[in-house]
């Protein structure tokens, strides 16, 4: 049996008055593939920012690797290994991709490597997502998918054990979704990190997902396996009364 | 890059400059030095990490009110004095970031707006002290009164504020504050403790100031709560700002700039500061970063920010 | 006693109009997370219209009040449109433009209006004899009774209107209102001049009091800042205590403490709000 | 980059060497605040000013060449009027300053006159110690503060039987000083008083008032300069302080500025204030010119005294260049020295001993003036006065 590598028990979080997050309880295993899903307003991107520190929990514990992490600061969470990307993507638009990468090595805190040795580094994880050749352009020149994958690239740069990703397939064309599936699987097998997702292309997250929490109104109303999911009578409820609305 | 083929010629320039000068315009290179100090390190914190303090002429207030009770009251030469004034003045700027810079942008423009008022009031009022709005007469670093001795104590010291700024700017620190520019939330996702990096600049920021104060009432030889005002604290903005916020030779070429133009408006008295504020106004609107950045459009010159 | 009571009564009446005047810089905050720094200048500038209006344009006062305070709010659904919109979302040079224009109106006041202090005619003259204790100004006590009725004005506007409706959906969730069809390029213009048109109201109000100097506006915008923090950033209730506090608190201060420190109170309370209360006596905690 | 920053600095460097006039005209310097919340004086100072030139160069300027000023503002601030001093003797190098009407910013400003050695001639700064320093190259041609008290309002206040004096001073030079010098006349005579310090640009004094109330003076010695005055006449009243207790402003000029009246409505009516000017009381036939030219150049009568002060001492200093036959700043000093000069306010002559403030100063008569129905009658001293002191109830 693999670690439990975040747990979430009770969490619940709301904005005045409007409850985001109603005592939602999850758990994450090492080395897994979650994917989160739900309509618009359903609070996926609330417990991402819950989790990475951005709005401590109104009530509730999350545990990361078996530590309490629900009070601490988004760096200390970053630190600790849960790495993440933005719905809207959110690179340091006046900065080279180099810079971009550097910072998430210099966020780690790490002694004793000089900036040189540093850049070496950072330049690596730009090979890795196919920037290389643009390491000296400003981040705002990029493309979307070019500034996607720098942003995946930065999470990555922190050396993290989770990777959060939202939404990352989001505005890609068919071929460019494929890359970045590859990408994924990549990063899962020889990288080892547990990926949680937030996706609205289904086909996607249906295939590369192990298991799928469905959200609802600040409510987790199933989890599963995929094909359970897509059979579910209250998740495709949720679906339509979205699309009918 | 500071191209040394600029550099070198304009080092020299700066040394050699004041033997062909009038005691009038050396007065006048003294300011726009004391400028260059002050743009300089304000923009650190507002070019640097998009902090706005509005206290940075309340720091050199205290740099420059320390330092001068300190030699009128127990007689602590100014040498001395000014680091005293400066560590008084970082002390104030760690408290008061600790305080205010966890709550956001706003709240530490609101909070240093605030305590420049406190600190005007205090030294208006106290005036058995600092005799308030009557000024307080203070002694300067040398004993015979020489504005060549001044030069180059401000050059010298303008020089090394640059030098650590530049230092700063280039290094992992510096990196870090313009995370915290950018995005503060990515900045804070990528490892980043933006309230730490942010605190840093601010105090290193307001110990530049209250070095600059210091100098600059020992250059003055009297010192009143106009160098705490926000009229000052107008100035030192609208330098950063037309010079160019966030680049490095920006607030240097603000300060001169201004300086030197307000000698020559002077004649029209008033209107010199509104004329200021409707530049500074039409440049943070139209062209937000500044006469570095127009230049550079304009020659399409390469500066490493 | 009286003279306690005296003071009192002068900090209530001090307090109503920094509460006005905090309003239109909390309106503002809270929807569009501007600080507005040219408030005291908007509140300098009303004043002098009105007296201008009513002095040389041989107004009546009663007229001359309402339309300098619509003049107002022109220039600031003006100084939104030029200067403020292209700055949303970048909260530095909201601050740097504001404070930029706040020198700018204050010289441009000493240009305009002349160094000298203007005072428009008061409605009313004399003073009245309170419970036989103390004599009080009639125009203080009439200003009293004008500011309660803008404040009623204000959260009838916010509490049961349409306008104010949306404006509390702005300010809670800004992505959310735009789902729900607000148009928020109009309601932020039409909020900016609101705000500012309280600050003329607060100004128009004070001027037959106390004078206006174009020097003056720094300590106005500082102590509608300061009820603003205490209250809350965005409550409007927030302001109607912190400037009733504010206003009692410094006058019994100077009363009992010293004159001369009339003004740090307000700081004190700043800076202790910073430390035990960040987010104000009615603000939200995130 | 770094090409176009140094085109710039050779530019402002070029034009910074080759500062240097032909000159066909005779400058001097004038400080005074143009801007802030005095400025008031500096408007005060630009039409005495454009009175004095139209005079002088009308008899022919000085030393046969026209003469002009500079004015410098120093925004009533001791820092930027020490650097304003400082720019009229480095960068004008005139022969001499003349203006100024804040005590503080004239404490700076002599420090710097004595440092370059350029004579300067003091108009409206009160402090005692500005002449008292004894510096050599400062004079004043007015009122002083120990002169203001010990002849006006000290034997004003006596002379007219009041019982209970109130003090209220700003915080500056000029109010603590004469405040304190107020304070050692009344002890002198036995007189209870009371004492309160005010924050200069303050606009409500209804707690000063309301302090003052529970003292019950019959003469409340008001020692505000500026718009403060105004606001605290008329809470005064509304408080029912006044007429009751009669106010007396010290300083003189805020209760002529236009704005007076509409401020303080018709509480002002029974308030004093010390002016060295009356429309009824000539001294010299310069007075009656200087008037007569007022009126013809601005249309309308010379309100603030400060206008004749500056007239003054720019005719002062123009007669010491025209004696002195150049512009040497020791052959000017020894003219001043030797000065015997008629102006508004009567014939100046400068003290000479050293030791006390006496030295280098001139001070003209003062009087104490009442307002009645919004006329000006002069209550004090008794030969010049135009009417009797009313008293209020």
């Amino acid at each position: 049996m693999s670690r439990r590598i975040l747990e979430g028990k009770g969490v619940a979080k709301s904005f005045g008055g409007l409850m985001a997050l109603r005592q939602i309880d999850f758990v994450l295993e090492e080395g897994e593939i979650v994917g989160l899903i739900g309509p618009n307003g359903a609070g996926k991107t609330t417990l991402f920012n819950v989790v990475s520190g951005v709005y401590p929990p109104d009530r509730g514990e999350l545990f990361f690797d078996g530590r309490l992490i629900s009070s601490l600061k988004p760096y200390q969470i970053c630190r600790l290994g849960i790495g993440r990307t933005f719905q809207i993507v959110r690179p340091f638009l006046k900065m080279t991709c180099l810079e971009n990468i550097l910072i998430s090595l210099i966020g780690r805190g790490e002694r004793g490597k000089t900036l040189e040795e540093k850049k070496k580094e950072a330049r690596e994880f730009l090979e890795f997502v196919g920037l290389r050749n643009r390491e000296n352009s400003l981040a705002k020149d990029l493309t979307l998918i070019e500034k996607k994958r720098l942003e995946v690239a930065r999470a990555l740069a922190t050396k993290p054990k989770l990777l959060l990703l939202d939404e990352v397939l989001a505005g890609l064309n068919p071929s460019e979704i494929l890359q970045a599936l590859e990408l994924i699987h990549v990063i899962r097998t020889q990288m080892k990190i547990t990926i949680f997702w937030i996706e609205h292309v289904m086909g996607a997250i249906m295939k590369a997902s192990d298991r799928i929490i469905v959200l609802d109104q600040g409510e987790k109303i199933k989890e599963g396996k995929p094909e359970e999911i897509v059979s579910d009578p209250r998740v495709i409820e949720a679906y339509l009364g979205e699309s009918n609305a | 890059m500071m191209k040394t083929w600029i550099s070198l010629p304009l080092i020299f320039l700066l040394i050699f400059l004041p033997f062909f000068l009038s005691q009038y315009w050396l007065h006048v290179m003294i300011i726009s030095l004391f400028y260059v100090m002050m743009a300089s390190s304000w923009n650190l914190i507002a070019g640097y990490t998009g902090q706005i303090s509005f206290a940075h002429a309340a720091f050199a207030g205290v740099g420059a009110y320390v330092s001068g009770m300190l030699a009128v009251n127990i007689g602590i030469p100014p040498w001395l004095g000014i680091f005293v004034g400066t560590f008084v003045a970082s002390l104030l700027g760690v408290g008061l970031g600790y305080l205010c810079i966890r709550m956001g942008g706003i709240y530490l423009s609101l909070t240093t707006l605030g305590f420049s008022e406190i600190l005007r009031i205090i030294i208006t009022n106290e005036d058995r002290w600092t005799r308030g709005t009557m000024g307080l007469q203070i002694p300067g670093f040398f004993t015979e009164y020489s504005k060549m001795s001044y030069y180059f104590l401000f050059l010298i010291v303008s020089a090394v504020f640059l030098f650590i700024l530049y230092r700063l700017i280039h290094s992992e620190m510096g990196l870090s504050f313009r995370a915290v520019l950018n995005d503060e939330l990515a900045a804070a996702s990528s490892g980043i403790d933006t309230i730490r990096v942010r605190i840093l600049a601010f105090t290193i920021s307001s110990a530049m100031a209250g070095m600059a104060g210091g100098l600059y009432g020992h250059y003055l030889m009297l010192i009143t709560p106009d160098i705490p005002s926000l009229g000052q604290m107008f100035l030192v903005l609208a330098m950063a700002v037309i010079g160019g916020m966030g680049s490095f030779i920006g607030p240097i070429l603000g300060a001169f700039v201004l300086e030197v133009l307000s000698e020559y408006i002077r004649i029209y008295g008033e209107y010199h500061v509104l004329l200021f504020g409707l530049v500074a106004l039409g440049v943070a609107r139209f062209a937000p970063e500044g006469m570095v950045g127009v230049i550079k459009k304009r020659w399409k010159v390469k500066e490493s920010p | 006693m009286a003279e306690f009571l005296m003071y009192f009564t002068n900090g209530l009446v001090i307090g109503v109009i920094n509460a006005i005047s905090a309003i239109g810089v909390s309106l503002i905050v809270g929807i569009m997370r501007v600080i507005n720094f040219a408030h005291g200048e908007l509140y300098i500038f009303a004043g002098y219209f009105s007296y201008h209006l009513s002095l040389t344009f041989g107004l009546s006062p009663i007229l001359a009040m309402p339309l300098s305070v619509f003049f107002i709010f022109l220039i600031g659904i003006l100084m939104e449109r030029l200067l403020i919109r292209p700055t949303y979302g970048d909260e530095m040079y909201s601050l740097i433009i504001t404070f930029v224009l706040s020198i700018v109106l204050q010289n441009s006041a000493l240009l305009i209006f002349g160094p000298y202090p203007n005072k428009p005619p008061a409605l009313i003259s004399g003073s009245t004899q309170i419970f036989g204790l103390f004599h009080y100004g009639n125009q203080r006590l009439l200003s009293f009774g004008i500011s309660i009725g803008i404040l009623l004005f204000v959260f009838y506007l916010i509490k049961k209107t349409w306008f104010g409706k949306s404006v509390r959906a702005i300010s809670q969730d800004r992505e959310m209102a735009s789902l729900m069809g607000i148009d928020h390029w109009r309601i932020n213009m039409i909020s900016f001049g609101l705000g500012a048109a309280l600050a003329g109201s607060a100004g128009v109000i004070i001027a037959p009091i106390f004078p206006v100097t174009p020097t003056g506006s720094s300590a106005i915008s500082l102590t509608a800042f300061v009820v603003v923090v205490l209250g809350g950033m965005g409550s409007l209730k927030g302001c109607v205590v912190g400037g009733l506090i504010l206003g009692i608190l410094e006058n019994l201060g100077a009363a009992y403490v010293s004159t001369m420190y009339r003004h740090i109170f307000a700081f004190i309370i700043l800076i202790l709000v910073l430390v035990f209360r960040p987010w104000g006596l009615f603000g939200q905690k995130t | 980059m770094g090409r176009i920053v140094g085109s710039v600095l050779l530019a402002v460097i070029l034009s910074m060497t080759s500062w240097a006039l032909a000159q066909d005209t005779i400058k001097i310097g004038v400080v005074g605040p143009r801007t802030g919340p005095a400025a008031a004086t500096g408007k005060a100072f630009e039409e005495g000013i454009a009175i004095a030139l139209d005079h002088i160069n009308a008899k022919g300027g000085v030393l046969g060449k026209k003469l002009e000023v500079v004015f410098e503002d120093t925004g009533g601030v001791p820092e930027k009027a020490a650097s304003a001093f400082e720019k009229l003797a480095t960068r004008d190098k005139v022969p001499i300053v003349v203006g100024e009407s804040h005590s503080s910013s004239a404490l700076a400003e002599i420090e710097v006159a004595n440092r370059y050695k350029v004579p300067f001639i003091i108009c409206e700064a009160w402090h005692d110690d500005i002449t008292k320093k004894n510096y050599r190259w400062v004079f004043r041609a007015g009122p002083v503060n120990s002169g203001v008290v010990d002849f006006y309002i000290a034997p004003f206040v006596k002379e007219n039987g009041f019982k209970k004096v109130a003090i209220v001073r700003e915080n500056s030079d000029w109010g603590a000083g004469i405040a304190e010098r107020t304070e050692y006349n009344m002890k002198n005579f036995g007189l209870p008083f009371v004492t309160l310090k005010v924050e200069r640009e303050s606009k409500d004094f209804y707690t000063e008032l309301t302090k003052l109330k529970g003292e019950n003076p019959d003469i409340i010695l008001a020692y505000i300069y500026g718009t403060g005055l105004h606001f605290f006449v008329a809470q005064a009243n509304e408080v029912g302080l006044s007429p009751k207790s009669l106010i007396l402003d010290g300083a003189g000029p805020p209760s002529l500025w236009d704005s007076f009246w509409k401020n303080v409505g018709k509480a002002g009516d029974l308030e004093l204030f010390i002016s060295s000017m009356h429309e009824k009381v000539h001294l010299t036939p310069t007075s009656r010119k200087f008037w007569e030219d007022y009126k013809k150049k601005f249309g309308k009568d010379p309100s603030d005294y400060k206008t004749r002060s500056i007239y003054n001492v720019v005719l002062i200093a123009a007669d010491a260049i025209n004696r002195a036959k150049s512009t040497n700043n020791e052959a000017i000093v020894e003219a001043l020295e030797k000065t015997n000069l008629e102006v508004t306010t009567g014939i100046v002559k400068f003290g000479l001993k050293q030791g006390s403030y006496e030295y280098h100063q001139w001070m003209p008569p003062m009087l104490v003036v009442q307002w009645q129905d919004q006329k000006q009658v002069v209550v004090f001293p008794k030969e010049a006065a135009t009417g009797e002191l009313k008293r209020g109830r």
